[in-house]
């Protein structure tokens, strides 16, 4: 019998391990898997590289990820901290322990997109004519220059859901999706907190994100 | 004497603009006030690319769900005929040239549509791009919002920009707080930029002055007269 | 205020012209739009090209189509009839009458995603080394040979739903969806017919496709 | 004397080795009659290309539903636990390498995995091409069901692919009427078809007659016994 429910957090995270490449949900508050991220900070792992929108959520919801240098790279639409001085990891990164890759965030969801969709590679104008677009391969499509991206996967994806059922069916509230459906569908272990466990299976076409493309679910009360 | 607008007065002016039945995302900062103001008469679909297309008023108190909020984090609510989607549909939405408009900040805008709004170059902070590029490369119509100079009195509409760009040649329209410009990028007006409305008590000769390219003035130019508004 | 609902047929058709290209959904008899379909060609148009994934659909629902030639081109992932004598569409491929693009189902279905999503081409591993890819460009990624591909987008996408309100939002029965979704995101004109055209708006989490992709809606009972 | 395997002892040797939790693609034909005979404690979803993950029984009366039709077009029930995407996502599902497994039908199997099974080069028709290339590309392993021999006696397991192909270099193992084999990809068993099961009475002399490249069979290489089977 399919179950794809696990018992506590450290089932939920077991086996994540030093080197490993891991995507985030969560755009503001919304659909960031607090639960995990705290265990994955408490694992004590290194040389971690993060696939996640704004890197300041992670350091807001667990500063101690950045302050005891777990994080070797980030790939992410927005690397900086709030306020005026820098953040822990912008002193990071000026020191050189940590490097980032900056990419639109479009770009970024299609990337993730594609690398859950067997999609190697695609063209998209977004960057073109920018900084962002220097020293990559462009090639222009019915006369609007475009830029070749490729896609973004990853060991482990951690997200947040609404519901779920034993089968790994997830329904989303609100904007709770944002970037986890596609990070599900993009990492080879994807690990997903939810409000609630249902008894009965969701309603096939009220489904958000089909059970395929979740490993473990662990039922978990938003902390924010 | 002349009075530049203050921000809610160019969200105002901006908001005029906004077409019945059209489907628009406005940009973190002054554009997102923009919504406050469209005229009554006007049915909107207001997009947020994580993922709204229907954003209602901010969520007032017992309304408040954390896991539902617009693209600047606030807490929002729906309109009646609001949907969801994910962040890869939402930019799947704007990139395929789906919304009719979409009204960003900016920090200079050059005379060929040329817009710079993502990197400030401030030292020690890292760098923050979010949805601008996609939303500048992917909506049909790109108006922008900003101040008509900088707080150093330099010029933000400019010959070519000196920040990094966001996207080359998209911005059509520019409301700042001494004008309402269009870019001439078809060079119908010998290129640079066309003031539409300027103003009460503002020489031509100035707003020229505080401008860093070529300013044309359109024939049916007007007064640019906004009501007074209450800080939002 | 906005309403996308048109009051007949005609009005849903109308300014459809002579070689308009045309996206039509459907899988087996689910999702095809057949009131649209008849009333297309009861318009007796000229030169169309017909996006769609097996053409035999469209000649068993309305044979006029084909034995009017109003049809010059096909893309399609199955150009064959039923039987083994040629059907109609068949006939005329060997006359040279109509011209046809062969696609797998599955780049059939990116290709038209990526019209919508504003994707001018990508990569994909589909077909490589095979007859489809001789003389196209091909691309290793990671190790694997993939094919470039470009967008398919169309003048107007015809579809079928179950439910849909006045701003256009539509909902899915069953396997309704199929090729639609993509399709109307596609196409400069979406029209749709639908079962049932709800006096209120369809629940957020619940819509399957949103009306900003629908510019037509269109009531009428299913036709087999 | 042999007697070679019906269609439905084909299906259901095949469903033997459909794994406890697998996410499978059935082919249209004999392949989707391999859910009939898959054991009672496999706990199995059936995918259909045009967006059921979690396909059922075929739909009985009362239940036909025309709107909810498998890759067969047949209206079909759903299992507990299914859901429905649209095409797009259907096959990113497939070509993203989720499903453990597709069974499809086949014209010829060659020794390096080739797969021949679109098109049969039918005068005077159209080709069909259906979700076939896509499958074969993207599933994590591809199984084929298929008679031995043409109806003209001629080898389907063949040394390179005379028909089309499907997809270079993709099936695994193959369940004929006379034997069941694998592709030696690796090269283990120095290249070719390796014969895991042939069926009772079949020498594996006449197996080899039968087969268009190098065949070798396993060291344990068994009886392939199939039970009485009703035609489905």
């Amino acid at each position: 019998m399919i179950n794809k429910c696990v018992d506590d957090l450290a089932a939920a995270l077991a086996g994540i391990s030093s080197g490993a490449s891991v995507m985030i949900s969560g755009f503001g508050n919304a659909g960031i898997p607090t639960n995990l991220l705290h265990g994955l900070s408490a694992l004590g792992l290194s040389r971690l590289t993060l696939i996640l929108n704004a890197i300041r959520r992670v350091n807001d919801c667990d500063p101690t990820f950045f302050a005891e240098g777990q994080i070797e790279h980030v790939i992410t639409t927005a690397f900086r901290g709030p306020g005026q001085e820098p953040a822990a990891f912008e002193t990071q990164w000026q020191d050189g322990k940590v490097s980032f890759e900056i990419v639109p965030q479009g770009t970024f969801a299609e990337r993730i997109r594609a690398g859950g969709a067997g999609i190697p590679a695609f063209y998209t104008p977004t960057a073109a004519g920018t900084p962002l677009a220097e020293g990559r391969e462009q090639r222009d499509f019915n006369g609007r220059t475009c830029v070749l991206e490729t896609a973004l996967t990853a060991d482990v994806a951690l997200l947040r859901a609404q519901k779920a059922d034993r089968y790994g069916n997830l329904c989303f509230r609100g904007t709770q999706a944002n970037f986890g459906a596609a990070m599900a569908a993009a990492a080879e272990l994807a690990i997903v907190e939810v409000e609630e466990i249902t008894e009965h299976a969701l309603p096939p076409e009220q489904v958000h994100l089909p059970g395929i493309y979740v490993q473990r679910l662990f039922q978990a009360a938003r902390k924010d | 004497m002349s009075k530049p607008l203050s921000r809610e007065q160019m969200a105002w002016r901006a908001a005029q603009d906004l077409a019945d039945g059209a489907y628009v995302n406005l940009g973190l900062g002054m554009p997102v006030l923009a919504a406050n103001y469209a005229p009554a008469d006007r049915d909107i679909f207001y997009h947020a690319e994580n993922g709204v297309l229907g954003v209602g008023p901010v969520a007032g108190p017992g309304q408040e769900d954390p896991e539902l909020v617009d693209a600047g984090s606030q807490m929002v609510t729906l309109r009646d005929g609001a949907s969801i989607v994910d962040s890869a549909a939402s930019f799947a939405m704007i990139r395929g040239g789906h919304l009719d408009l979409t009204i960003l900040g900016g920090f200079q805008v050059a005379a060929n549509g040329d817009l710079a709004n993502w990197d400030a170059l401030v030292p020690n902070k890292g760098p923050l791009i979010g949805g601008a590029m996609d939303l500048a490369a992917g909506a049909r119509a790109v108006h922008v919002i900003m101040r008509h100079t900088a707080s150093d009195g330099s010029a933000r509409l400019v010959a070519e920009c000196s920040y990094p760009l966001t996207a080359p040649g998209v911005v059509k329209r520019v409301y700042t707080d001494l004008a309402v410009l269009d870019v001439d990028i078809d060079g119908e007006a010998g290129g640079g930029f066309v003031a539409r409305e300027i103003i009460p008590g503002l020489s031509r000769g100035e707003l020229t002055a505080a401008t860093g390219a070529a300013l044309a003035f359109a024939p049916d130019c007007k007064l640019l007269e906004a009501p007074d508004l209450p800080e939002a």
